[in-house]
Parts: structure tokens; C-alpha cells; sequence
């Protein structure tokens, strides 16, 4: 059973321009008992007053004063309209909804690999921390397309054992994917230290298909943060459908072994009327 | 000895037990209804379709309250074409285990029934009238409020498709027996009762109505008291005689069986999978069990209608 | 600097703020009211009256739920004579401070004319045609359903009080602006919306509807997004131009703006002094002024229908 | 703000007689944290299939294994089907209700004494057990028409440090009237005494109006618990209005100065249709 998510109505504090198109918006909610219980990897719908309701991940949350944030990426009107928001205005939250991610046991595992595509750090970066406050060893690799894409430089290497990026165009760090920087991270690695890792990825599908694939071939676990198109958030509507499961409720987060058998994966989305889609053509 | 028994008859119809998944709710495609199925659900229902796709109604489309559930989804549907790949692929992985009921709608008598005929060839074991969806303008719901309407538009799908028909009533009326009764002469071979209750939601800080489509349909518990009563009423009316699937509000097994007691042979659950998830489908049959053990009840059929008040 | 004003003027009759006592709820007696005033409600509404005395229904009348109450009352009242010492009461206490609406019904047009005649002589400021409870055959909601009854129905109270005339709708229908435009048609002075929602409940262990009447109506937060939903649908139907009090689930601040931004002039509070007791009248006040500094609104009427959807 | 007290079927575990017109009625509810919260002087709606519902005091509350119980005097329909119940019967609940009696602080007040008339000890009992178990110096006068309405005997002997008993026909302990055991009692104590005692009362109208007297003669505070028709129990009907006030909401247990302000406090009742009858037209 889950708590109802009702809509809380939050004033923006603040906007903290990230890059030229990515943005944190940071508000404090009045119900902090229902927000301070949220678990990395779970979403909120934000309502954007006329204009859209959107699935979005928490990448701030602190206590004394209570404060919460999201990091949004511009890529259409909902997003857009997220970025231009000023200070005092009013936006809905509701949630937090679907499961995040799990942290392991300290007994079976002591390093957590974090693998991030674009603004799919938005959601990493709250497990990460998560993460390395429990005293797990962190290695992050973020990659993006390019240098104004790669956010949370900072953030990144306070929490991080290590840290690498990676840039499709290379104009900072690794020029390639970030996949190519796991393979090199678990190619150097020991089998009983594979054993004793975890990975939490999320970004594109596609880039997240190469990470499957690498952890299935070394053998490490994972999850994986999806996206797909929500309409309620709660489980009820299906437009999340991914082979029979709903990703706002069974996910967003996966674990490898629920992904493989999640036939839609790296395959195909549904569009608003529930029409399967290559996923493709889904792929900003 | 032998438990107590779960299965219903309903309209000709075998469900294995007297839980299905409502429309509209975890069913855009053919693996989630099989997905409802493997946890525990005796049939299910498709969402509503139409001949063409439709997208639906832009966010938001659903208020959550302590309570129930607001949604205007719009009726998205990938049409009964699109959808044909959905049914092919539940009734593949579910081997005949669960009936599906197709849910239909259109903008005309004539739209509904080429929307019937249509999902007839899908192999689907019944059609349901979807005349009470308050969320689309000139859909659903002003087809479901007009006595003439509904028994012509009945007429109409059963002359179509050779398979049985229910009848899905809205609570938004002044006589619940009324729609009844017209869906009965219509040619009805069941009724499903009830569709959600028109209803709305402003937030008094942007004064806006939170629901793009700014009026929806409310679910969940807070209509449980009404869908029960509308059940009761029509199975006490004296004036019809139609099976009746109970639908509205139920998330336990008590909430099950006062359907049925009302009168209903089986029932429909929705939103109770957002607060539930799919496991109250196995929640609510154990806990039937259990019940009919304690009280000595063989079969769901012993109670359906059982509940009698003292001055009626 | 002055701070918000929450004076309202309904049809002519002026509140020192827009929070009514519902009728039937803790108005028995002229110092219930009285206390309810006391306890910050800007006016009253009284049980409803007929000629005759009645007992009302046997218990159980009352259902609990935890986000509503189902009750089946029955119209118990000790008649518009027996009543007359409560009224005097009220108003030697209150000394008019705030206004006492006093709701009438019978089960005849004539019977509800001679009630409403009978109350005038008590010295209320306005009459409540109660067209729309539920919970006694005869009496009542088959009034209320009836756009051609309503009317009828208006137009004799109408004729036989000089006072202000409000009709109360009931939220059971399948167009509210039709039942409103019908009370219009009748010559209302104002329209409140809703009384409760006909429901039931059975308990399963006894199979018997827990209520002795069977059917009840259903009140509190479960009712308020109907409720709101018919508010705004009349104020935005174009047809009715008359003042509106909204009832239905208010409990806390938001709901009552919710109401205020639907097309509500005011509001009435039934259900909500179980859970809060009278307190709720001044948390209310107090939750409406803070917003309204804090929004810099002046008074309560420049709040009155300010939710307009995107789309409508 | 009260919490919902939603209706609990539970099984009549036992039934006790306790004289040939009242009985006790056992049963154990499951949703034992909202039943154990019970203050002694709160209410119970008490439903009886196709009979009637009824409020009733709970007279008996304890834990492990968790059970109640009400004790009821057969006088009419409903409480002649409460009567009659056998081990297995379902019966209703709903509750608690209203406020129940206050426990002093041990700082103020030292003793407690119950004044119990009639059936009236079901409510005061289980308010004098506690009071006992808190430490309190406890005195019991115990009243009734005649020796078969004395119940509790036994009971109210291990929870009193001083117990008096009296029937208005003689037939058991003082004849006369349980306010002329009180009156006794408060003569024989000093004016400091007085002041550190508080009565506890419960019993037919008339009754309590003689023991308000006594209370307000002497300087003695004390609190009363009211009956009056109920139809809801939950403050909505107001069929159980006396003079503004709710019973079954800002009641049935009332301080002496809140009874004070009652004008209808042993003058009048209301019927079942809400008109003012004369208090001695309601009393049994
Ligand atoms: C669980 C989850 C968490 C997310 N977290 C973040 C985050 O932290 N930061 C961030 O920038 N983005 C996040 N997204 C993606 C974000 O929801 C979309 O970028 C946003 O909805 C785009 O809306 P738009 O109107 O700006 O774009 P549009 O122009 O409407 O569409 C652009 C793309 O966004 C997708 N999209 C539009 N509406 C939705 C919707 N309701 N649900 C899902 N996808 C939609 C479209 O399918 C399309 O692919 C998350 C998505 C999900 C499912
Ligand atoms: C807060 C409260 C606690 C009570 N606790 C106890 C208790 O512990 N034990 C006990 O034996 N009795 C108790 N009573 C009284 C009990 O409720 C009545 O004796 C019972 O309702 C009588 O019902 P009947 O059908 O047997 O009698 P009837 O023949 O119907 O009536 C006999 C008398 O009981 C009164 N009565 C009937 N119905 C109600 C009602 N719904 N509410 C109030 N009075 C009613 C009538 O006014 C009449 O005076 C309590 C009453 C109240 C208000
Ligand atoms: C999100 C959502 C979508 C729905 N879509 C449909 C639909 O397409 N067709 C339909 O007939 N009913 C639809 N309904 C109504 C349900 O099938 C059901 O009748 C109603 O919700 C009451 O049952 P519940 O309280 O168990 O949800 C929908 C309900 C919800 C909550
Ligand atoms: C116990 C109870 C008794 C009621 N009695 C009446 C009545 O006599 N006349 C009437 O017009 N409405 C009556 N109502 C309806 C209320 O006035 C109100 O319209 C409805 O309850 C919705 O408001 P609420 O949710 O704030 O209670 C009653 C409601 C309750 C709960
Ligand atoms: S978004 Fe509606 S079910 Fe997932
Ligand atoms: S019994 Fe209904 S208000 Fe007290």
C-alpha cells in the first residue's frame, strides 16, 4: 500500500541555472513528514500551472531548513516553461511516487558505481550521495552530448571516490560514450570486486542498453532508471506501459533482472494513445 | 472437503472468480491485462476504443485525493485496429484462463457499433457499452444519460455483434433504474455500475481547475457508497433482470462482497490498483475465502443479492 | 491599514462572513444555532420544517466513513410551530448578528407553500426549499429531480413569502444547470448546491444495510468534488444568473475558496463539526484572511467564480 | 479533531448476568490501538442488527487478551436485545465517542469519589479503576431502587479504599438516597478535604441534580455524565441538545461549572423529533 500523493502547492525559492539549457528549480513543501521520506530514484508530477504535468526526479533534498529541487532539462514547452520560472511562483508537486533505487547491503557490496547520461544525472546524483552517506565507496562517470550538458561538475566530485566524464563531442573529458568509461571501470576490476559492486544508471535508453549489456557480460548488478511517457504518475492510466509493467509504479527504477525481462527495453515507448513506438523515434 | 467455490457465470460468461480489471485502468496493452490476470484477476476489461486513435487529453489528467481518484484521461486509445495486437497477445499468453470484455465508445449510435463490430473479429468474449465516461465532450457520457438513447444505441451494438453486451451506467442520473431499464429493453445481456462520477477540483492559489479538461470523473472509495446503492436499486427494482457487474470504490474484500450482497454477480476494480497495485486482486479472493469458510457460504452466487433490508 | 473584509451579501441579505451553518446539522434548537454563531458561522440554516411534527427515522440513521458520513435522518423536525420558540431563541440571542435561513419541505407543492408560509411569520430572513433530501419517500428529492416541479414548486413558495427565496439542489441528476434553470425559471432569489448524495452501505457479516431507511446520503469530503463540480457548472452554464451558496465536504479554508472560486457567494458547513467540531467556522476565518493578505484580495467577492479553465 | 470512528463488526464472546434486568455484554474488537486509547466515560453507538442503535458506556476494558464490555439494564426493545445476545452474535460498534471523565492531576486533588446510581455505575466503574490505578484515594456510594439493580458489588469492593451502598426501598445497605451517603461524607471532612477531592458522577438525572447541589453547597468540584436521546453520537443530529451543547460531542461527561450553564440540567430532554419534553417525562 502506498500513501496518497496528494498535490502540494510549493512557491519557487530559487532557479539555479545549471547550463544554457538545463536549470534546478528549488522549492521548500510544508508536508516534509510525506517529502523527507523519499527514496533517490523516485519522481514527482509537477504541475506547471497552463501548461503541462511532468514526471520529474528529485536531484536536491536537505533538511534544517527543508529544501528540495529538481534539475530540468529544456526540451519542449513543459521543460521550458520549468526553466523560466521565477522565484515566488507557484508550481504542484505530488508523490513521491514508484520505487527508487535500493541500496545494497554494506555486507555484500562496498562500491557503487554511478553511470549518468545527460540530465539522467538528475536523478543518480540524490542516490550517489545517498550512497556514499552510507559509506559505500562512489565511482561516478557522467557523460553528455556536449560540455553544456554536463552538470553538477562540483557536486560530482565531492561525492566521488572518483569521477570521470565523457562528451560525445569530447569538448570535456572522455570524447565518447559513457559506456565506454564503465567498460574500462570493470575491465580493471577484479572478479571478487565485480561481485562487490553495484551500478545505478540512468539517462537515454539507448546508452543505458550499453550498460546492460556491459553488466551483463562482467557480470555486475545494476539498475536502471526508465522513462517513459506518464500521464498519472500512479500506476492507473498504463500510457508507462512497458511490457506489461508500469513504470511509474513497478518502476521508474529497475533491477537488471526485471529489465531483461522487460522485452520493451531499448525497443519500443507508446505515444499518448498507447500506440507502441520504435524507440528511436522516442530518443530526444 | 472442497473450499469454497470463486467462480461466476455472468451473462453466459465463466470467470474463474468474480474480480476484473476495470476499463481504462492498467490496460493499454495486452501484457498488462495479462499481468492483472497472473496476479489474480478473473477477467478484464480493454480500455475504452474507438474506430481512430485518440491522444487523450493533455496533463493534467488525474487529482489525487486521501480518498479517491479525479481523472480525465480523454479516452487516448490507439483505436480498435491499433489495439488488435494488444488482444492477440493477452489472449496468447492467458490460454483462455480470463475472459477480456472490449469496452467501446463513439461520437454516434452508428460509431459505437462499427466500433462493436469491429472489436467483435478481435476475438473478445463480450462488448461493453461505455456510455458514461464524463471525461470527452460529445463522448460517453450524454449517450449514457438519455433513457431513449441508451436502449436505441443498445439496439443498435447488439444487432452488430453476436456476442453479449453489457451496458455501462453512469451514477450522474436521477434514476439509475430508469438507464437500467432502458438498457434491458435495448437488449442488454448485462450492466456494469458504475462509471465514475463527474466532479472537479480548482486550486485556490493559481485559481485554475487542476484538470486540463477542467471537470473528470471521480473513483476510488468516496464512490463506493454511491455505486453500491445504485447496484441495490437496480437489483431491488422489481423491473430488471439483467446481471449486474458492481464497479466503484472496492479495494478489499468486504468492499467486494457488500457489492455483491447489493446484487452484483461480479465486480470491476480500477483505481485500487494505484494504492494497492495489482495485488488486491489476490488480497480481496483470500479474503472471500476466508469468509465464505467462516460463514459457511459454498459458492459467490449464494450471496449475490442477499442483502435485504428490514423495511424493503 | 484595513485588513480583508469577509462580509457577504447573498439575494440581498448580508453575512459578516460567508460561513453557514448547513440545515440539519446541530441546529435542533435556537441555542444550538446560537452557539454555532458564537463559534464564528456568519448565519445559520435551520432543520428543515414541515407542518406536522416527525420522528424521523429509527436508528441506525448514521454511517461513518473516514471521508464521509452516510446518514438517513428522515426529516425528523417538530414541526414550523413547534419551532417557533426555537427561532425566537436564536434571534433574542444573536440579535442579528447574523441571518436565520429557515429550510422547509412537505410532500405536496401545497404543503411546502403553507411551511414556508408558516416560518415567514417567525421573523427568518429567508426561506431554503428543501428539494433534494433523500432519505424519506415522498418527501423531498422526487421534488427535486423534476425540472417542471421545481418550477412549480419555486413559483407557489414564492407567492406566498415576501422574503428571499433559496432553492437547494441535489447533486443526483443528470444536469444540475438544468434543475438550477428550472429554479431560475421559478423565480429563486439564490441556489444551493449540494444537499448529499443518495449512497448506501451493507455490512457484509449481518448482510443487511446498515441504515434502517436502506439509502441514505453521503456528505463530507467524499462529496466535495461533486460539489464543486456543480457550483461551476452553473456559474459557467451562461443560463442561471442567480447567487449561489455551496455546500458539500468544506471543512478546511482551501475547500471553501474552492467553492468561493467555482461561483460560490457563499457557503454552508454541514459535516465538518463532527471531525472539527464548531471550531471549524473560526479556523476557516482564519485560514481565508491569512490567504487573502497574503494574495492582497480586498473582499470576498473578488474571489467569487475566479477559476476559469484554460479550456472553457 | 476527533478521528472517524468507523463502524467494527465484532462477536459477542460472553454474556453476564448480573441481576434478572441487566447484563454485561463481552466482546473483543480488532482494531485494538483505537479501542484501547478508550477514556472510562466515552461512548460506544452499539448497533443491534434489525433492532435499533443505542449509545452505551464501556464498563469494562482489558488488555491481553484485548476485551470489552458494556453492562446494560433491560428496559426496552434495544436493551432487551442486548440482554439477549448469545456467545457468537455479531453486534456493532462505533466509537469512541465524546469526552469521557478528567482525571485531576495528583498534584490538586487526592481523592475521588464516585457517585454511581442505577446502571449510571457502567460508566462510573470503569472511571474509578482507573482513577484507583493512578494512585487516587477512591470512595464509592453506590445507589439504586432496590438490592437487583446494585451490581458490581464485588467490583467496586476491590477497587475502593471506602464503599457505601444504598437502595431506595432498603433492601441493600443504606435506604434512601445515594446523594444522602454523599452528603454524609462530605459533612464529615474538612474544608481543606473538600478541596482536594473530586466526584465523579453517573446515574438517573434527578440524581445528579441533587448531587450537583451537595457539590455546589460544600465547595466540592466534580464532573457529570449526561444521558440524553442520540440518534448520530457524532455531534451532526442534535437530537441530544441540551441548552446549545451536544452530548454525545462536547459531552456526555460535563464539569460542574459547563452543567452549571446547561439551564435544561434536570429540566428538560428533547423527543425524537427535537420538541422540549419535561425533564420527569424522560426519567425511567
Ligand atoms: C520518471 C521520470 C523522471 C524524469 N526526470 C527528469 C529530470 O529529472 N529532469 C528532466 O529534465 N527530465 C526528466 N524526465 C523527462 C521529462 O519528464 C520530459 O523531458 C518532459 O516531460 C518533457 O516535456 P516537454 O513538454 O518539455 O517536452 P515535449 O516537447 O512535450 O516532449 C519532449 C519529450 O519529452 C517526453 N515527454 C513529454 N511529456 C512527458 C510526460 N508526461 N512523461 C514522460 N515524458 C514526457 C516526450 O515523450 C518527448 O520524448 C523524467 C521522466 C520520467 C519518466
Ligand atoms: C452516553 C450514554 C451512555 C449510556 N450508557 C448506558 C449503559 O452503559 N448502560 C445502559 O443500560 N444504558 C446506557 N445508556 C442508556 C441507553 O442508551 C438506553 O437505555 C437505551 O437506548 C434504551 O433503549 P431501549 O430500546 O431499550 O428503550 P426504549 O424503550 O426505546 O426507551 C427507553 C428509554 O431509553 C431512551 N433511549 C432510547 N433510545 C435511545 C437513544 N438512542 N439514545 C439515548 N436514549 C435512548 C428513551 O429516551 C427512553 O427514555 C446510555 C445513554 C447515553 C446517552
Ligand atoms: C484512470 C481511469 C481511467 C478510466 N478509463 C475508463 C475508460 O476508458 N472506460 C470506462 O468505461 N471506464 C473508465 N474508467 C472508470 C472505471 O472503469 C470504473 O468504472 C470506475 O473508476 C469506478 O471503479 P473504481 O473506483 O474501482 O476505479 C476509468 C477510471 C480511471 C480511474
Ligand atoms: C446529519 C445530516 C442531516 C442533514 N439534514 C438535512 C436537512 O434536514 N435538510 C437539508 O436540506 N439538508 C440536510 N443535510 C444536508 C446538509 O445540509 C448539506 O447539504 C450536506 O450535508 C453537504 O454538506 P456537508 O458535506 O458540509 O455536510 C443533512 C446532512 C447531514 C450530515
Ligand atoms: S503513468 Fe499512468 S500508469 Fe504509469
Ligand atoms: S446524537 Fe446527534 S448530535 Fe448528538
Amino acid at each position: 500500500m502506498r500513501a496518497p500523493g496528494e498535490m502540494e502547492m510549493v512557491k519557487v525559492l530559487k532557479v539555479i541555472k545549471e547550463s544554457s539549457s538545463i536549470s534546478t528549480v528549488l522549492f521548500s513543501p510544508v508536508h516534509i513528514g510525506r517529502w523527507s521520506g523519499l527514496v533517490p530514484g523516485q519522481f514527482l508530477m509537477v504541475w506547471i500551472p497552463g501548461t503541462d504535468e511532468v514526471p520529474m526526479s528529485v536531484s536536491f533534498l536537505k533538511r534544517e531548513p527543508f529544501r528540495m529541487g529538481m534539475t530540468v532539462q529544456n526540451i519542449g514547452e513543459a521543460t521550458q516553461a520549468l526553466c523560466s520560472l521565477k522565484q515566488g511562483d507557484w508550481i504542484g508537486i505530488r508523490g513521491p511516487y514508484g520505487y527508487g533505487f535500493n541500496l545494497p547491503s554494506n555486507v555484500d557490496k562496498d562500491l557503487i558505481i554511478g553511470v549518468s547520461g545527460g540530465v539522467g544525472a538528475a536523478s543518480t546524483i540524490l542516490a550517489m550521495e545517498w550512497a556514499r552517506s552510507e559509506d559505500f565507496r562512489t565511482v561516478n562517470l557522467v557523460g553528455a552530448r556536449d560540455r553544456s550538458l554536463l552538470v553538477f561538475r562540483d557536486r560530482w566530485r565531492s561525492i566521488s571516490d572518483e569521477v570521470r566524464f565523457s562528451t560525445d563531442d569530447g569538448s570535456f573529458g572522455h570524447k565518447g560514450l559513457v559506456g565506454d568509461l564503465l567498460n574500462m571501470e570493470l575491465l580493471a576490476m577484479s572478479d571478487h570486486e565485480r561481485q562487490r559492486t553495484m551500478v545505478f544508471t540512468c539517462g537515454p535508453e539507448i546508452m543505458m542498453v550499453q550498460v546492460k549489456r556491459l553488466l551483463d557480460q562482467f557480470g555486475v548488478e545494476g539498475q536502471f532508471s526508465l522513462e517513459r511517457f506518464m500521464k498519472c504518475g500512479i500506476g492507473l492510466c498504463d500510457s508507462c506501459s512497458a511490457s506489461g509493467k508500469r513504470v511509474c509504479m513497478d518502476g521508474p527504477v529497475f533491477s537488471g533482472d526485471a529489465i531483461s525481462l522487460l522485452r520493451d527495453f531499448g525497443r519500443s515507448h507508446r505515444d499518448r494513445s498507447g500506440r507502441p513506438l520504435p524507440l528511436k523515434e522516442c530518443v530526444r | 472437503m472442497e473450499g469454497p467455490k470463486l467462480d461466476v457465470e455472468v451473462a453466459g460468461i465463466r470467470f474463474l472468480n468474480p474480480l476484473i480489471l476495470a476499463s481504462g485502468v492498467a490496460d493499454e496493452t495486452g501484457a498488462s491485462m495479462a499481468e492483472a490476470v497472473r496476479m489474480g484477476a478473473g477477467g478484464v476489461v480493454t480500455k475504452s476504443l474507438s474506430l481512430e486513435p485518440r491522444e487523450g487529453h493533455p496533463n493534467p489528467c488525474v487529482v489525487e485525493f486521501p480518498y479517491g481518484i479525479l481523472n480525465a484521461m480523454g479516452l487516448p486509445n490507439p483505436g480498435v485496429r491499433g489495439y488488435s495486437d494488444e488482444v492477440e497477445e493477452y489472449l496468447s499468453t492467458t490460454r483462455g484462463s480470463a475472459p477480456i470484455i472490449a469496452s467501446v465508445f463513439g461520437s454516434s449510435i452508428e460509431e459505437y457499433a462499427m466500433a462493436a463490430g469491429a472489436v467483435k473479429d478481435l476475438g473478445v468474449h463480450a462488448v461493453e457499452i461505455n456510455g458514461s465516461c464524463p471525461n470527452a465532450r460529445g463522448l460517453g457520457l450524454q449517450f449514457g444519460q438519455d433513457p431513449l438513447v441508451i436502449e436505441d444505441l443498445v439496439k443498435e451494438v447488439k444487432a452488430t455483434v453476436p456476442i453479449p453486451v453489457f451496458f455501462k451506467l453512469t451514477p450522474a442520473c436521477s434514476s439509475i433504474v430508469d438507464l437500467a431499464q432502458a438498457a434491458q429493453m435495448g437488449g442488454a445481456d448485462g450492466l456494469v455500475a458504475v462509471n465514475t462520477m463527474p466532479a472537479m477540483k480548482i486550486d485556490v492559489r493559481t485559481r485554475m481547475p487542476v484538470l486540463t479538461n477542467v471537470t473528470g470523473g471521480l473513483s476510488g472509495p468516496a464512490l463506493r457508497p454511491v455505486g453500491v446503492r445504485c447496484v441495490y436499486q437496480i437489483a431491488n427494482s422489481g423491473k430488471v433482470h439483467l446481471p449486474i457487474i458492481g464497479a466503484g470504490g472496492i479495494s478489499t474484500w468486504e468492499d467486494a462482497l457488500e457489492y455483491i450482497m447489493a446484487g452484483a454477480s461480479a465486480v470491476q476494480i480500477g483505481t485500487a490498483v494505484t494504492w494497492g497495485n495489482l495485488d488486491v486482486f489476490s488480497k480481496i479472493k483470500e479474503g472471500m475465502m476466508t469468509y465464505m469458510i467462516e460463514e459457511r457460504i459454498g459458492r459467490i452466487s449464494d450471496m449475490v443479492g442477499s442483502a435485504k433490508g428490514v423495511r424493503s
